[in-house]
């Protein structure tokens, strides 16, 4: 198979593919959004259950594709026991590894590290933002004070397809 | 065993600049012609004739320019009435695409006669463009829209088709040819019973006129849709057929030039038909390469093309059914429908699937395909497509077919 | 005495092969770009690259091809933005024309928010395009048009335009620049005088976006439309542009494919803005040659092409001047228009002259120019008009003032 | 200049256009028709005065181009005491002559042979028809027993432009 494919498809990706993290609905979660790529009409939801600030449990459910299931996996994997802000600064970090902007030395996100390849096919790209812009869209409602919130995926920098714009250019920030 | 195809594939393929192009370092094998097809260079070459030679705006100049692209323009519009089993010329209208032709007629035609409880039917199968509309225009004057349901085989249910039909119905709208299933509906027989109960047929031909001969004189539509990016024509060319007393007694839709006869600055008087609907300056070099494409399409000959994707479909659909794990949707009964197999992995997610092929140069198509109902009604979120046109043949099926087993390897299943 | 221009025609002109061919024996000398404008071969090039190494439908497609089409379509909406002075990219509509552009502003905007007694205030000097629409909202909605009228020179008059803005004014449609007079109108005054009685302003591009720099950030339009065959482009594409926020707000218009986001049998939600506008395959290739159109506009520089304009129109009304017989129509003044010249023979019917002029390879439009309101203005049914773009120069206007005089000796007036 | 234009612009032609026949309303009229080319906004009224089937009087009124003006100018002359069935001839015999369906030599139609030169200059020929459409359109309208009607120029040969196709097919015959 081509090189290009092996380095999207890693051994590490298709492992959280085949064995995901976070497919166990949490018995009680203080917020959860669900996330929606209308491109390829794939659905994910991010549950969170939060104490001090501090995230306790994750779960990420819903079905997608390969990259956009990994994503959610390692998420829910490497969310355990961060602050909302630590959870905040991954998911840029992630954005920016993912549109090139760094490199994963750059930035310490483990597994997540495993998705950079997916770069070299930018369709794919927001299969592998999908549950970090629920996970954000999340974050900001909870901390509105709200409990559920549908969200789209999005990708300013790929500019341009359907669905994959905010409205609001807060939101951009992922 | 195999028919012999009725088409000339090898000789076919050199007429088409594109697909000696690589992809991620494959020839490209491209299998998403329902979606859109590729152009042949005699299309291309209209095309810069048009610009290099005659362009001009339409229809008012009395310059040498103008007075070619004019006729120009307008030859396509015959040709496009030929090409429709010789229908009257005035019947047909340039449009965007097939999509804003359903759009127009739902604006034009059904908005004004629509009151609260009428109904429309619309079929499960249908494209979102042959349905939003309707949903739109039921909205807006208190219609209804009831659902006209596939069976398991994936056909229409004529049986409750039948039976929802009544004094209610106002609109039939139908596609000819599923963009997802392959399948032909029996619209001649449909819109027999719709015009019994004074009911309005509107068939989206947006996949049946790019794939096998149509006669709309005796189909039975009152109005038929269809793109002519989807048959080798460019991009940004549609075609809404009318009788012209429909479209003479339909009201006008945009406003603007070319469009009207007398204008005041509170009132206005309309064009004769067709161009009443053609509003603003058309996509004049569009149509022309179009009017190329129909050429090409008729010296090929729409029986031969049908019958050649049908065998091609279904050989492929015998060597898919080989691979194992693969769900095969649509009728596989020649006779209902061809050019397009829909399937679904159950290991591997259809965009990974794309993905995959993509590193193999296989252009293949994966998502919804703008039916979204008609993905609920299959039981899915999204399927793979294959589709087919005179540049494909077997041994595009072949490269396929291997190229799905080594998707499958490298997701872990051995198949 | 005369002033250089700021381009070097003779350069620019090798640049479109259309040139170089003969009308009647004769070299053509096109004089019609306010209808529609010849193309360069850089856009010509861009098409061909298109259709034969990267046609595909967009937005969906998962493979290379449609990834590279899908690129290249949205890349030219970023091109608009920056030509329109730097605006939000989800401002940018793709359409078929500015007629269409104005439709959609006048189906999607208007007619949900005008009620009887509300006023639509429309110049006299409209093209049919952005005045059709208008009437048909208004009839459909018991709203008003009321009328701007022009003033012997052929400007707007603003004091009545004072006059007739109130409380009952919803919309204001008023066009940039004229394509019978050249007027250029203050739409920024009549913009800010708009918004203090809470108008919407709808302003026609369709002549200025082509022919000077436009600014949409400080204009004051809330809705802007124009035509990319108008400025090199091909054929089959407009441009709306409004802000992002408006077009949320505006209801959808066509409905189908790409325009949405989840459709059930009897309801759907739309997508994002602009593609909710956008309903079906759009005229991907059109807009791919569009955005090799803008480079080849912005290489030239916008006001270096309307300085060139401006220069050439002042040579020209001293010309036509001195030939005695011709009513010139229009201002002369360099800041109020340029790039059009309309005139009117006392003793040559505007036809006539055009297909005496058409025998010299001269191309003139002869007509109403879409704007028989106007007409009545001017107190003509029809005039003649030559109008000019980069690749015109004063041996063009030598050449035509020459065939004028051949037309008035056949005629048997000695002029 | 060019033989094609020298062609159209025949002498009689300029003619007829410098010295219209026909200018002067007639002071009764059975019938009067007005007919409109969209396409340039010009508009000629035809009036007749008949008697027994005859045509006694006519009248050519409007503006419009040379072509027009002179074909009108040519109709006023040549219906002259014919009758509607003769009239109808001599029109459908210039439609055909001005479609290249005949040549001058085939038919009988005096002045009217010098519009031959129009047909080179096919956006023209609907110039050289609307005097004659608006005829038959008067001529139909009077044996229906209605006294005034509007009309448009046509041209179903040349086909397509806007504006120049009748609605019923009758009228196609011109
Ligand atoms: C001022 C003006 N508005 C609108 C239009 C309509 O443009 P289009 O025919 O491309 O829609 C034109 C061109 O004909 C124009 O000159
Ligand atoms: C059945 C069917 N209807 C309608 C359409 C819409 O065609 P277009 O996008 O050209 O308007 C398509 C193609 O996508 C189709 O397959
Ligand atoms: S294809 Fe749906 S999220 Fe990746
Ligand atoms: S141009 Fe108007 S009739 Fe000839």
């Amino acid at each position: 198979m081509s090189l290009e494919l092996d380095s999207m498809y890693r051994e590490v990706v298709l492992d959280h593919y085949k064995q995901p993290r976070g497919r166990c609905p949490l018995d009680r979660h203080d917020i959860e959004n669900e996330g929606f790529n209308p491109v390829c009409g794939d659905e994910v939801k991010i549950g969170l259950r939060i104490e001090d600030g501090i995230i306790l449990g994750v779960h990420s459910l819903g079905r997608g594709c390969s990259i956009s299931v990994a994503s959610g996996s390692m998420l829910a994997e490497i969310l355990q026991g961060k602050t909302l802000e630590e959870a905040r600064s991954i998911a840029e970090d992630f954005r920016r590894m993912m549109h090139g902007e760094i490199t994963p030395d750059e930035a310490d996100l483990g597994d997540l590290e495993a998705l950079e390849g997916v770069q070299k096919f930018p369709v794919r790209i927001k299969c592998a933002l999908l549950p970090w812009t629920t996970l954000l869209d999340a974050i900001e409602a909870y901390e509105r004070g709200a409990r559920a919130e549908k969200s789209t995926t999005e990708d300013p920098q790929l500019g341009g397809r359907p669905g994959i714009v905010h409205k609001n250019d807060e939101r951009r920030s992922v | 065993m195999a028919e012999s195809s009725p088409l000339d594939v090898a000789r076919i393929r050199r007429d088409f600049p594109i697909l000696s192009r690589e992809v991620r370092g494959k020839p490209l094998l491209y299998l998403d012609s329902a979606a859109t097809t590729q152009k042949p260079q005699v299309v291309l070459d209209a095309l810069m004739d048009y610009y290099t030679h005659s362009n001009a705006n339409v229809h008012r100049a009395i310059h040498t320019l103008g007075e070619e692209a004019t006729a120009a323009y307008e030859g396509v519009r015959d040709k496009v009435a030929a090409f429709l089993g010789g229908v009257d010329r005035r019947g047909v209208v340039f449009t965007r695409n097939a999509t804003e032709s359903l759009n127009l007629v739902a604006y034009a035609w059904a908005r004004p006669r629509l009151a609260r409880g009428d109904e429309i039917l619309v079929s499960e199968m249908e494209h979102h463009s042959n349905l939003v509309p309707w949903i739109e225009a039921a909205r807006v004057t208190g219609a209804v829209v009831r659902t006209i349901p596939v069976t398991d085989e994936g056909l229409l249910d004529l049986d409750v088709y039948e039976e929802l039909l009544g004094h209610h119905t106002k609109i039939v709208a139908v596609t000819h040819k599923s963009n997802v299933l392959g399948t032909i509906n029996p619209v001649a027989e449909m819109a027999k019973a719709a015009h019994d109960v004074g009911a309005f047929v509107v068939v989206d031909g947006a996949q049946a006129a790019a794939h096998m001969p149509v006669d709309l004189n005796t189909l039975g539509a009152d109005a038929y849709a269809f793109s002519a990016h989807k048959m080798l024509g460019p991009t940004g060319v549609g075609v809404l057929w009318a009788r012209p007393e429909v479209l003479e007694e339909m009201d006008a839709f945009l406003g603007g030039g070319e469009m009207i006869r007398e204008v005041h600055m509170d009132r206005a008087t309309f064009n004769e038909v067709p161009w009443k609907f053609e509003a603003g300056t058309p996509n004049i070099a569009g149509v022309v390469g179009f009017g190329a494409a129909i050429d090409y399409l008729q010296a090929l000959g729409m029986d031969k093309l049908n019958q050649h994707e049908t065998q091609l479909t279904l050989y492929a659909r015998d060597r898919l059914e080989e691979i194992g794990g693969l769900t095969l949707f649509g009728p596989r009964d020649a006779i209902h429908g061809g050019g397009i197999v829909t399937f679904w992995d159950k290991d591997v997610h259809p965009h990974d699937l794309s993905t995959i092929l993509d590193t193999h140069g296989v252009a293949i198509r994966a998502g919804h395909h703008c039916a979204q109902p008609l993905m609920r009604r299959l039981g899915v979120v999204a399927t793979a497509r294959a589709s087919f046109y005179c540049y494909n043949d077997r041994d595009d099926v072949d490269a396929l077919v291997m190229a799905l087993h080594e998707c499958r390897k490298y997701f872990g299943h051995v198949s």
